[in-house]
């Protein structure tokens, strides 16, 4: 009887190949794709692909570890298809690690792109997104002077990044995650070429209804790290007021975010707020620091520092209604019958919200010297 | 390999918790309800409990009977065969769909090219291999898998803590309460209701006093799993829920802990099959022993392949698209599946009730 | 009891004429050449033969027990005829086992069991004399269960040897040998062992009624013995265990197992097997808890990489790729760049080079075996990446499924087949066929019995309590019970963790 | 080519169950395999001629949405 099973089971599956069987060597395993929007406005296609047989140990010399790919079409989907009239394997996409839109493309509009990417069962969501000024395939293109691949390095370099929280890091899910629940803008990382070997990543890129329509200066996207509570690590710069001192805080832990409440009267505010514990990382004045009296002035300048920050943000988001730190979905969230009745004039009421700010700042350590000289 | 388990009361409770999470743990129930889903679970559970009572009333009431049994009992062999019939028809279309469903899975995640109709046979197969080595293989099969699947699930989580953001749950109640109770209902019918098909298991297993406990906390280790995941779920992904065609596997997705522990989703997708494998050859075999039962047969071995047969023909052409799953699951399969869950379980109860009282009375007067 | 065509000729008794029954044993043996008969007179009167078999006898106990005595017995030429064998026995022979027999076919049963058969004219009986003497290997340590801590003698081709082991180290009226012959041809001697009261009577009458069923020619090893009494024929697993060890044997009777120790072969069944018998090895229990316990884990893990191995490598390399970390995935894929088969093939062409050098290290004399293994370590490890036909990779993997499937050799030849069909079912449905490949094998696992036991029991069903001899071996004081499979009876008293020495202050 | 294939499969169903069913002196048991594989059979062949397209969770679908009075989205055949 289980003889019988066996061999009908064999041959069913004999009598068939295996359909879904790729080797990988007769794959093209992508590093990176870059987006670009051509001159006849169709969407460009660059990849940065693996070059295998330069990777082993005994690969000759001379051959770089990876190669760029170019193809262009009418949709993502079509110009990423294209890609194989030149190609010699069928493309990888689930070891890609990094997509760079060029500004170009995000100011048309990401959102084939975005659909493509999650729902595909290749490419990953939680590849990294970056938006970059310039032409994508030339980030792409950028030798940088450490690394095998150009297109993991960025990703280091995207990953690095929250040391010094300058710049969000943002994936397709994210944003979807964020277009899901209403809040109309996703802040994106902002890569940009410095020169031939370098690359910098750091400010965002405001994305509304999947098309870019500005950027974030560097002190508007701490506003929105701060706001997020997306910082864990970083400095916070700051001088007194009265003389002049620059004293630089590491942070070592930080919770900071907002939330939307009605005070006594009705009316609605929201109130940010931040707990910082930081070590003094650098200090110029050699007497104040052992003056009990000077300290503070420190705390307060430093406070001053991230309030100043998150108010740029903040500005930055209800101007023109572009709500990136979604306030309309706090309110929606913790406040649902305030946000049944504002709804339908929240564009208005908006901008008028008042913003209170707490921020505690808690210095723990001098570092290795007791005093500065 | 027919005739009275040795089938102790966990293995009951692997059975039934399996059972449970079968196909469910694939798509996020209570969809529709976005980050509310875990109140529909609740809802969907606290009215299974009723069904449970049910059941249980039922299975003391006759024990040592079938559903099948009961039903000819309490009308008659002529309108119990048809009910019975019927019962057979709801069973298959049950096992349809949930070859169906897997096969659909893994046609649209894993194995893309290759064509459905051999990933249909391959696991329809595969689940005759296990119907025809009894339900002591799949029992105990299923007590080791329950250990798998519920340790993945917790594993999971915590490999996710990273990435939950407790916000995503806020408001925690509803404005609109009529379609969590929507969705309840249609929870009920699909994983929990389905249990009714243990009903032509069951009487095989021992007293309903010992079988009855492992349903119970079958269930509630099963309703435990699935609020787990509901919860990761919306706490991962927020309102994405409501978007994706299989949350559970898109959470799964992003799993990354120091760039090495990653890409776990395949392997939690042969959870999922362990599971639903439990379920389809749970389902298959109770078709299998009501056929036999209604045909008055000795051993159902010999049924098992036909009805294969038939399985695949019906599982390949069931709808193929989340979309029209959806539609099933939500507009359509809970009317359909309510009859043989509630009102034709009542209705036997009912009249089993009557016929008992009568005969007591008989011979008094 | 035995089966009809075991009598070989009709059933016949003695003649009363020597001659006459000479002619005929002559007849039944065929003039062959080891049979000799010894003609002589006792006391210078009497006409006498002796039957024997020459090499199954020991010729000084035949001269100085049986000859010497009869012919120089000239007291028995005044014995009348009838009471003549009698005498002899009582009186005359002084060898220990003595007994009378009249029916030629057990006569020739002894004799062929290396008893000598002296005929008597004018008598219808012959006496069976027992001078048993051939010679056999020496107990000697055995060679497939090795260790280093335990006793290292071994089972001998010898039944009364093997027994006398046993009963060596069970000192137990209760230790009970059934004797059983089987083999119609053959004839050969099979001992069912266990100990009374410990052993369940179902057990044994089933063991029992399975042997006495055989209906065979011959039996030339215990191994024919399993293959024809065995639950599952037609499964890859193995359902009867055996062992070479005596000690190993002894531990299992006293779990309430039931051995069978067959004439000729220097293994002794046990039955009923149950899967996770195949991890544990007897030095497990001499050795002390702990180390013992990770070593059976790694032996588990090990069975389990050896049979997935393989298949895993070709799921990550031709399926889900994507389940590769990318720095991992970069590597394989530089060394995968530019061999010309497929995944699938190099491992069959590798795992087809590694069964035959197994075999070839096996079969061949050891110092050609050493040589085949050099070589095929060059070929496979050296020659064939180089040459650029398999992957390095590949090799390592196909290194380590061979060095893990060494661990548990009681399932070598299971472990292969197992391999073979999850490469197959995984080259066609990758993780998907993987994953089902081996819910096939748990349910074809489930669904085994070995005498009315489950073969996976206590991992399916769960016993919790058994765990702490399945998947680690927890101290001796703690085995309280027998295995619930075989007989759930108390083994230990309570108490038996050692204290060490009270502190006296 | 559909038609070869589906008939072998039968075939090889058959095949496996034959002896089993040869053993078995139950005409019930002979009966119902028959009227089982041979639905199966006729299904199948008439799903291949495309005289048939519908399953039978298809017809519980249609059937409840007619009952119920909704409409079935497009998506489906």
């Amino acid at each position: 009887m289980k003889k019988f099973n066996l061999l009908l089971m064999a041959t069913l599956l004999l009598a068939t190949s295996c359909y879904d069987r790729r080797e990988i060597n007769h794959l093209e395993i992508v590093a990176g794709i870059g987006f670009d929007l051509s001159n006849d406005n169709q969407i460009e296609v660059s990849f940065q692909i693996l070059n295998a047989g330069a990777l082993g140990k005994n690969a000759s010399g001379g051959l770089e570890p990876y190669w760029i790919l170019q193809s262009k079409g009418k949709t993502t989907f079509d110009a990423i298809r294209k890609a194989t009239y030149t190609s010699p394997n069928k493309l990888f996409f689930s070891h890609n690690q990094v997509i760079i839109i060029s500004e170009d493309l995000a100011k048309q509009g990401i959102r084939g792109i975005m659909d493509l990417w999650l729902r595909d069962e290749e490419p990953r969501e939680d590849t990294k997104m970056t938006i970059c000024e310039g032409k994508a395939i030339d980030i792409l293109k950028t030798k940088l002077p450490h690394g095998l691949i150009p297109a993991y390095e960025i990703v280091n370099m995207i990953e690095a990044s929250i040391v010094a929280a300058y710049a969000p890091i943002i994936t397709p899910i994210d944003h979807r995650r964020l277009t899901a629940a209403n809040i109309p803008c996703t802040v994106f990382g902002k890569i940009v070429k410095t020169s031939e070997t370098e690359l910098e990543y750091k400010g965002g890129a405001l994305v509304k209804d999947d098309k870019l329509v500005d950027y974030l200066t560097e002190t508007e996207t701490r506003g929105y790290l701060w706001l997020k509570c997306k910082i864990k690590d970083g400095l916070i710069i700051a001088k007194t007021k009265d003389s002049n001192i620059v004293i630089t805080l590491e942070i070592i832990r930080a919770k900071s975010g907002f939330k939307p409440v009605l005070t006594k009267n009705g009316q609605l505010t929201f109130r940010a707020r931040a707990d910082i514990t930081g070590r003094l990382g650098e200090f110029e004045d050699s007497k104040s620091i052992v003056d009990p009296t000077a300290w503070p002035g420190f705390i307060e300048a430093l406070q001053e520092t991230v309030k100043e920050e998150m108010r740029a943000a903040i500005a930055k988001a209800t101007y023109n209604n572009l709500d990136f730190l979604g306030l309309n979905d706090s309110v929606r969230k913790y406040l649902p019958k305030t946000f049944k009745q504002l709804a339908s004039s929240w564009e208005e009421i908006m901008p008028l919200i008042p913003f209170t700010f707490e921020i505690n700042i808690q210095i723990i350590g001098v570092g290795m010297v007791k005093k500065s000289f | 390999m027919e005739g009275k388990y040795p089938v102790s009361s966990r293995q009951v409770l692997a059975l039934i918790a399996m059972f449970i999470l079968g196909t469910s743990l694939l798509f996020s129930l209570g969809q529709e309800l976005g980050r509310h889903s875990w109140l529909g679970i609740i809802t969907g559970f606290i009215a299974f409990l009723f069904l449970f009572w049910l059941y249980y009333f039922l299975l003391k009431l006759e024990p040592g009977k079938s559903l099948f049994g009961l039903n000819e009992q309490a009308f008659g062999r002529g309108l119990g065969t048809v009910i019975n019939l019927w019962y057979l028809i709801y069973f298959f279309v049950l096992l349809s769909v949930v070859v169906g469903n897997f096969v659909d899975f893994i046609n649209s995640v894993i194995l893309i090219q290759t064509p459905e109709i051999l990933l249909t046979i391959f696991l329809t197969l595969t689940a005759a291999y296990a119907v025809k080595k009894g339900l002591e293989s799949i029992a105990r099969l299923s007590e080791i898998m329950v250990f798998c699947v519920f340790t993945t699930a917790i594993v999971v989580t915590l490999l996710l803590f990273d990435k939950i953001d407790t916000t995503n749950f806020w408001p925690l109640w509803p404005q609109n309460w009529a379609l969590v109770l929507r969705s309840g209902f249609s929870i009920l019918t699909f994983p929990f209701g389905e249990t009714v098909i243990f009903l032509s298991i069951f009487y095989q297993l021992g007293g309903p006093q010992k079988v009855s406990k492992g349903f119970f906390w079958g269930s509630v280790v099963g309703v435990f799993v699935l609020l787990v995941i509901a919860l990761r779920n919306i706490a991962v992904l927020g309102e994405f829920v409501k978007f994706s065609t299989y949350p559970a596997y898109d959470s799964v997705r992003l799993i990354n802990i120091a760039r090495f522990i990653t890409r776990a989703e395949v392997v939690i997708s042969l959870n999922y099959m362990f599971a639903g494998y439990v379920k389809a050859t749970t389902v298959y075999y109770s078709l299998c022993l009501g056929l036999k039962e209604i045909f008055r047969l000795k051993t159902y071995q010999h049924l098992v392949l036909p009805i294969a047969a038939l399985v695949i023909l019906n599982a390949h052409l069931s709808f193929s698209t989340n979309v029209q799953n959806v539609f099933f699951a939500f507009e359509v399969y809970p009317f359909f599946a309510i009859i043989f869950q509630l009102i034709l379980i009542l209705a036997t109860l009912i009249m089993l009730l009557i016929k008992k009282q009568l005969g007591r009375r008989r011979p008094t007067i | 009891m035995r089966p009809k065509e075991a009598t070989y000729f009709n059933k016949q008794i003695l003649h009363t004429s020597l001659g006459k029954n000479i002619q005929a044993m002559k007849a039944i043996f065929n003039n062959s050449s080891d049979c000799i008969f010894r003609e002589f007179t006792i006391a210078e009167k009497l006409k006498a033969a002796l039957i024997i078999i020459d090499g199954l006898i020991n010729k000084e106990t035949l001269h100085e027990d049986v000859i010497k005595p009869l012919m120089f017995a000239y007291a028995a030429s005044e014995i009348p005829p009838k009471r003549i064998m009698p005498y002899l026995q009582t009186k005359l022979l002084t060898a220990s086992e003595v007994k009378e027999e009249t029916d030629i076919s057990k006569i020739i049963e002894a004799i062929l069991a290396g008893d000598c058969a002296l005929l008597v004219d004018n008598q219808n009986t012959a006496i069976i004399i027992s001078v048993k003497g051939f010679t056999t290997r020496s107990v000697a340590e055995p060679t497939a269960e090795s260790v280093i801590r335990g006793p290292r003698e071994g089972f001998t081709e010898a039944l009364r040897t093997n027994t006398s082991l046993l009963r060596r180290k069970i000192k137990n009226p209760n230790l009970v040998f059934e004797t059983l012959t089987v083999g119609v041809r053959t004839n050969t001697l099979v001992n069912v062992v266990y100990v009374k009261g410990l052993a369940k009577k179902e057990l044994i009458n089933e063991v029992k009624r399975r042997i006495q069923a055989i209906n065979i020619d011959q039996i030339l090893d215990a191994g024919y013995i399993e293959q024809l009494i065995e639950d599952n024929p037609l499964s890859i697993f193995a359902t009867i265990g055996f062992t070479e060890k005596p000690d190993v044997l002894a531990a299992k009777i006293l779990e309430g197992r039931v051995g069978v120790l067959v004439d000729g072969s220097p293994n002794a069944l046990t039955i009923p097997l149950l899967f996770s018998e195949k991890f544990q090895t007897a030095e497990d229990y001499y050795a002390r808890p702990f180390f013992m316990s990770f070593i059976r884990l790694i032996r588990y893990l090990s069975f389990l990489i050896s049979i997935t191995a393989p298949a895993y490598y070709i799921v990550l390399t031709s399926f889900d790729i994507e389940l590769l970390p990318t720095p991992f995935l970069i590597s394989i894929a530089a060394s995968t760049e530019g061999t010309p088969f497929p995944a699938i093939v190099e491992i069959m062409i590798m795992g087809f080079f590694l069964e035959v050098l197994r075999e070839a290290g096996v079969r061949m004399p050891r110092p050609i075996g050493q040589a085949v293994s050099i070589v095929g370590a060059l070929v496979i490890g050296e020659a064939a990446v180089s040459a650029g036909l398999v992957a390095a990779p590949l090799v390592i993997v196909v290194a380590v499924t061979a060095i893990t499937s060494f661990i548990v050799p009681a399932l070598y030849e299971e472990g292969a087949l197992l391999r073979i069909f999850l490469i197959l079912i995984s080259a066609f449905f990758g993780l998907i066929g993987l994953g089902v490949g081996f819910l096939l094998l748990l349910v074809h696992l489930a669904s085994l019995r070995s005498f009315g036991v489950s073969f996976m029991s206590p991992i399916m069903p769960l016993e919790g309590e058994e765990m702490k001899d399945t998947f680690i071996r927890a101290p001796l004081w703690l085995f309280f019970r027998r295995p619930k499979a075989l007989n759930n009876s108390i083994r230990l008293g309570k108490g038996q963790m050692p204290k060490g020495e009270r502190d006296k202050s | 080519m559909t038609y070869i294939s589906i008939i072998s499969i039968f075939l090889g169903i058959f095949l496996i169950d034959y002896p089993g069913l040869k053993k078995d002196k139950d005409l019930n048991e002979k009966i119902v395999y028959g009227i089982l594989f041979s639905v199966g059979l006729a299904y199948a062949l008439l799903i291949n001629s495309g005289l048939v397209k519908n399953s039978l969770p298809y017809l519980v679908l249609q059937a409840v949405s007619f009952f119920r009075g909704i409409k079935i989205p497009p998506a489906f055949h």
